[in-house]
């Protein structure tokens, strides 16, 4: 159990904690607040995996935009802090935790995890390309040449995005609003 | 220790010790300071003039919208680090393909600017 | 001889030790220069009234005296403000403005005992991408300061700040592209490194802002905006909104906001420095050569390294004050935007000029490096 | 014990366990959004934690996919509950009954 494992599992368990504290939350900014401190330990925690590019674009993309416009919204939407709804929870909700947990558990299971580092051989990936340079640059070599389509889809998703974000928000006219 | 020193413990320490400097500051001040709060004092700073309507009232949309604009316009730019680290390797074949990539995305924007979406009031 | 790891953790503790004096050695000093330079433009002498023993010392002592004053001050929390928020805003802004002054390289590398020791606190494998991240997370100060405040103009100029911090760093981070395609690193030591080899068109230095000008350009603005210095301080402007987000603050919670704007300048205009004028590097005569020099007339190469360290991070240090002169002419020359130019200028502008730099350095770098299609 | 990646699968799907608990036991839609967001980066760990086992640059490829549809879903998600709170002054789930959901 080298330094290395030791380190990785606090910050592993903090992230759960962090997870665990955040979902009761009364206050939604204080929650908001907890995801973004998440979000930094599981950068530190993609750093240490080897991934360090997608660390710092976690940083900037989760952490410092998806974020902000949580906070925006929780901010100006000045929500009274919400109390919690545990007592009622209807018969499917508990079948549906049940047969949730169950599922999590057979897969955390030795065999789950066999099975799943298993499923991951049988990809027919190529190794690296530029294996001593900077993770970035493996990243950008498989994904431009390996996952051309997808990028190229993923620009359309964000156009979709752009166009109806802006619709969404435009007041529909002859609608009466405050904002 | 780990075989190498990851490259991440000195922002650890450099976390920790601005966090010293800062907690320290806000710290001795709330020490030494003097500490006579009367309601005038705590009172909410507005020039003077009687506090009117509450400080939580809605604002205006266009402050959502830049931010939300500005997240799908982020995805783009850690894209675009993505290709330039590797430029040289893709060669042309990545310009074209960024190329497309970025002006698809131009489309979304010269929509919003057709749209007047970003018109401030 | 130590073992290597007690080494390696001694070396990273002192180089971050440095970076972090240098941080909190720019606020007071800033303060002093802001005034005197205010007084200059002004045609008033500025301060000089505080001094040691009769001695004046043109003012020195002012940011000293200021520092103690504002730890004495009473720093109260207003009504009804979120006390935990209300607290933590300046912190982040502080920290943000102290951890990113550490990814800045202080010089290339010095010996000890024989094993080499990288001048750069922060090495990080996404190179200068580690600033971005943590002023994206310093947005957080501005946003929360105004919230929990629970004052209307507060919240009004917490969030005017943040839209604005915003809404320049895509800009921001476009303009740097062409940097990342022409030398085709992140590493701010290999650039540094590139830009200090060879000669451009036989006399000129071979620095970033001849191969980028117009991305200098637009990296330069939107450091204003980043910082929300005049020109862009609209935020926090006197004649605006009483004062923005930092209304409800005092005394060391103000300064603490002021320390995190003064350091994450002192880091962009160091980053700018680094990417476009050569970092560390003196313009005609690189740092090989004066090592050169030095071994040649008879010193160590250990001593000679460990000479042009001081050397290397003065040349650092007196490009960043020739932009922090910058910074503070351009506050006391130009007027203030008003919001809806402010926005305009980021959108409209210079996303658009940042793409277009963008497109036309990567065709131009194409056809350099690979020829014609 | 075990190794560093696959520590990481573990925790991933703690995370998503959490996830799905702030998503099915929260009223407000915003604090439900955050568990999507919970969701999303559980996945992301899974990937990273993937990559590193198989040695492979897929994982990480697929991360900065999933990280795109996040950013997408969290901005149309956020516009849609701007213009849901101005049509209806509340963020409750159980006030949006119009569809008889």
């Amino acid at each position: 159990m080298g330094f290395q494992e030791i380190v990785f599992f606090v910050m592993g368990i903090l992230a759960v904690a962090l997870g665990g504290c955040l979902a009761t939350r009364r206050n939604p900014v204080s929650a908001a607040m907890l995801l973004i401190s998440l979000m930094v330990v599981l950068a530190g925690m993609y750093g240490m995996l080897d991934a360090h590019f997608a660390a710092v674009a976690q940083i900037i993309v989760y952490a410092g935009a998806i974020m902000v416009v949580f906070i925006f919204v929780m901010m100006l939407l000045n929500l009274p802090p919400e109390e919690l709804r545990f007592g009622t929870l209807t018969v499917g909700e508990i079948i549906l935790t049940i047969a949730g947990i169950g599922v999590a558990v057979a897969l955390g299971t030795k065999v789950g995890q066999g099975y799943l580092v298993s499923a991951l051989q049988l990809s027919e990936a190529r190794a690296p390309l530029l294996p001593e340079t900077e993770n970035l640059r493996n990243v950008a070599a498989t994904m431009f040449t390996d996952y051309l389509w997808s990028f190229e889809l993923i620009s359309f998703l964000i156009l979709a995005a752009v166009i109806g974000a802006v619709v969404i928000s435009k007041r529909r006219h002859g609608h009466a609003e405050s904002a | 220790m780990s075989a190498s020193p990851s490259p991440y413990l000195p922002i650890l320490f450099a976390v920790v010790a601005g966090l010293l400097v800062v907690g320290g500051a806000t710290a001795a001040s709330f020490l030494l300071g003097p500490k006579k709060p009367n309601d005038a004092k705590l009172d909410v700073y507005e020039c003077g003039v009687p506090v009117v309507g509450t400080a939580r009232q809605r604002l205006s949309v266009k402050f959502y919208l830049t931010a939300i604009l500005f997240i799908l316009f982020d995805i783009e730019t850690v894209f675009l680090y993505l290709w330039a680290s590797a430029f040289d390797f893709l060669g042309w074949f990545g310009v074209v393909e960024v190329g497309l990539f970025a002006s698809t995305l131009l489309l979304g924007y010269v929509y919003i600017l057709k749209r007047g979406a970003l018109t401030w009031d | 001889m130590l073992n290597p790891m007690l080494f390696d953790l001694i070396a990273m503790v002192l180089k971050v030790a440095v970076a972090l004096l240098i941080a909190l050695q720019v606020a007071p000093i800033m303060v002093w220069v802001e005034r005197r330079q205010a007084a200059m433009i002004q045609r008033r002498v500025g301060p000089n009234r505080v001094g040691l023993f009769g001695f004046r010392m043109f003012g020195l002592g002012q940011p000293l005296a200021d520092t103690i004053k504002l730890i004495f001050k009473e720093d109260f929390v207003p009504k009804q403000a979120n006390k935990v928020f209300y607290v933590m805003a300046p912190m982040i802004t502080g920290l943000a403005g102290l951890v990113a002054i550490v990814g800045l390289p202080l010089g290339s590398y010095v010996e000890v005992f024989g094993t080499r020791v990288n001048l750069q606190p922060v090495e990080l494998n996404a190179g200068f991408l580690y600033l971005f991240a943590v002023s994206a997370l310093g947005v957080y100060g501005a946003a929360l300061a105004g919230w929990s405040s629970n004052n209307k103009y507060a919240l009004l100029g917490g969030l005017r700040a943040s839209a604005q911090m915003v809404s320049y760093e895509i800009a921001m981070g476009m303009s740097l592209l062409p940097i990342v395609i022409i030398f085709g690193t992140l590493n701010m030591q290999d650039i540094i490194a590139a830009q200090s080899g060879h000669l451009l068109f036989g006399f000129l230095p071979a620095w970033g802002v001849f191969y980028a000008p117009v991305s200098m350009c637009i990296f330069v603005v939107c450091m204003f905006a980043e910082t929300n210095r005049l020109p862009f301080d609209l935020a926090e402007g006197e004649a605006e909104l009483v004062a923005g987000f930092l209304t409800e603050y005092g005394s060391m919670r103000w300064s603490l906001f002021f320390l995190g704007e003064y350091a994450m300048m002192t880091t962009l205009s160091g980053l700018a420095v680094c990417l476009f004028f050569g970092g560390y590097e003196i313009p005609w005569l690189p740092q090989t050569r004066i090592l050169e020099l030095l071994t040649g007339a008879g010193l160590g190469r250990e001593l000679a390294l460990w000479v042009m360290f001081p050397l290397g991070l003065g040349v650092l240090l007196g490009k960043i004050a020739v932009f922090m002169f910058l910074f503070v002419q351009a506050r006391f020359t130009l007027p203030r935007f008003r919001y809806d130019q402010l926005m305009d200028l980021g959108w409209k502008i210079m996303f658009p000029f940042a793409l277009a730099n963008l497109v036309v350095s990567a065709v131009w770098a194409a056809i350099a490096k690979f020829g014609l299609p | 014990m075990l190794s560093l990646p696959e520590m990481g699968l573990y925790f991933s799907f703690l995370l998503f366990l959490i996830g799905l608990f702030t998503v099915m036991f929260r009223k407000n839609i915003l604090v439900m959004m955050l568990g999507v967001e919970i969701l999303l980066n559980a996945a992301n760990l899974a990937f990273v934690s993937a990559s590193r086992i198989t040695g492979t640059m897929d994982g990480q490829v697929v991360m900065f996919m999933v990280m795109a549809v996040a950013a997408c879903e969290a901005a149309i998600g956020l516009a849609m509950i701007i213009s849901l709170y101005r049509a209806k002054a509340s963020v409750e789930a159980d006030d949006l009954k119009l569809l008889r959901g």
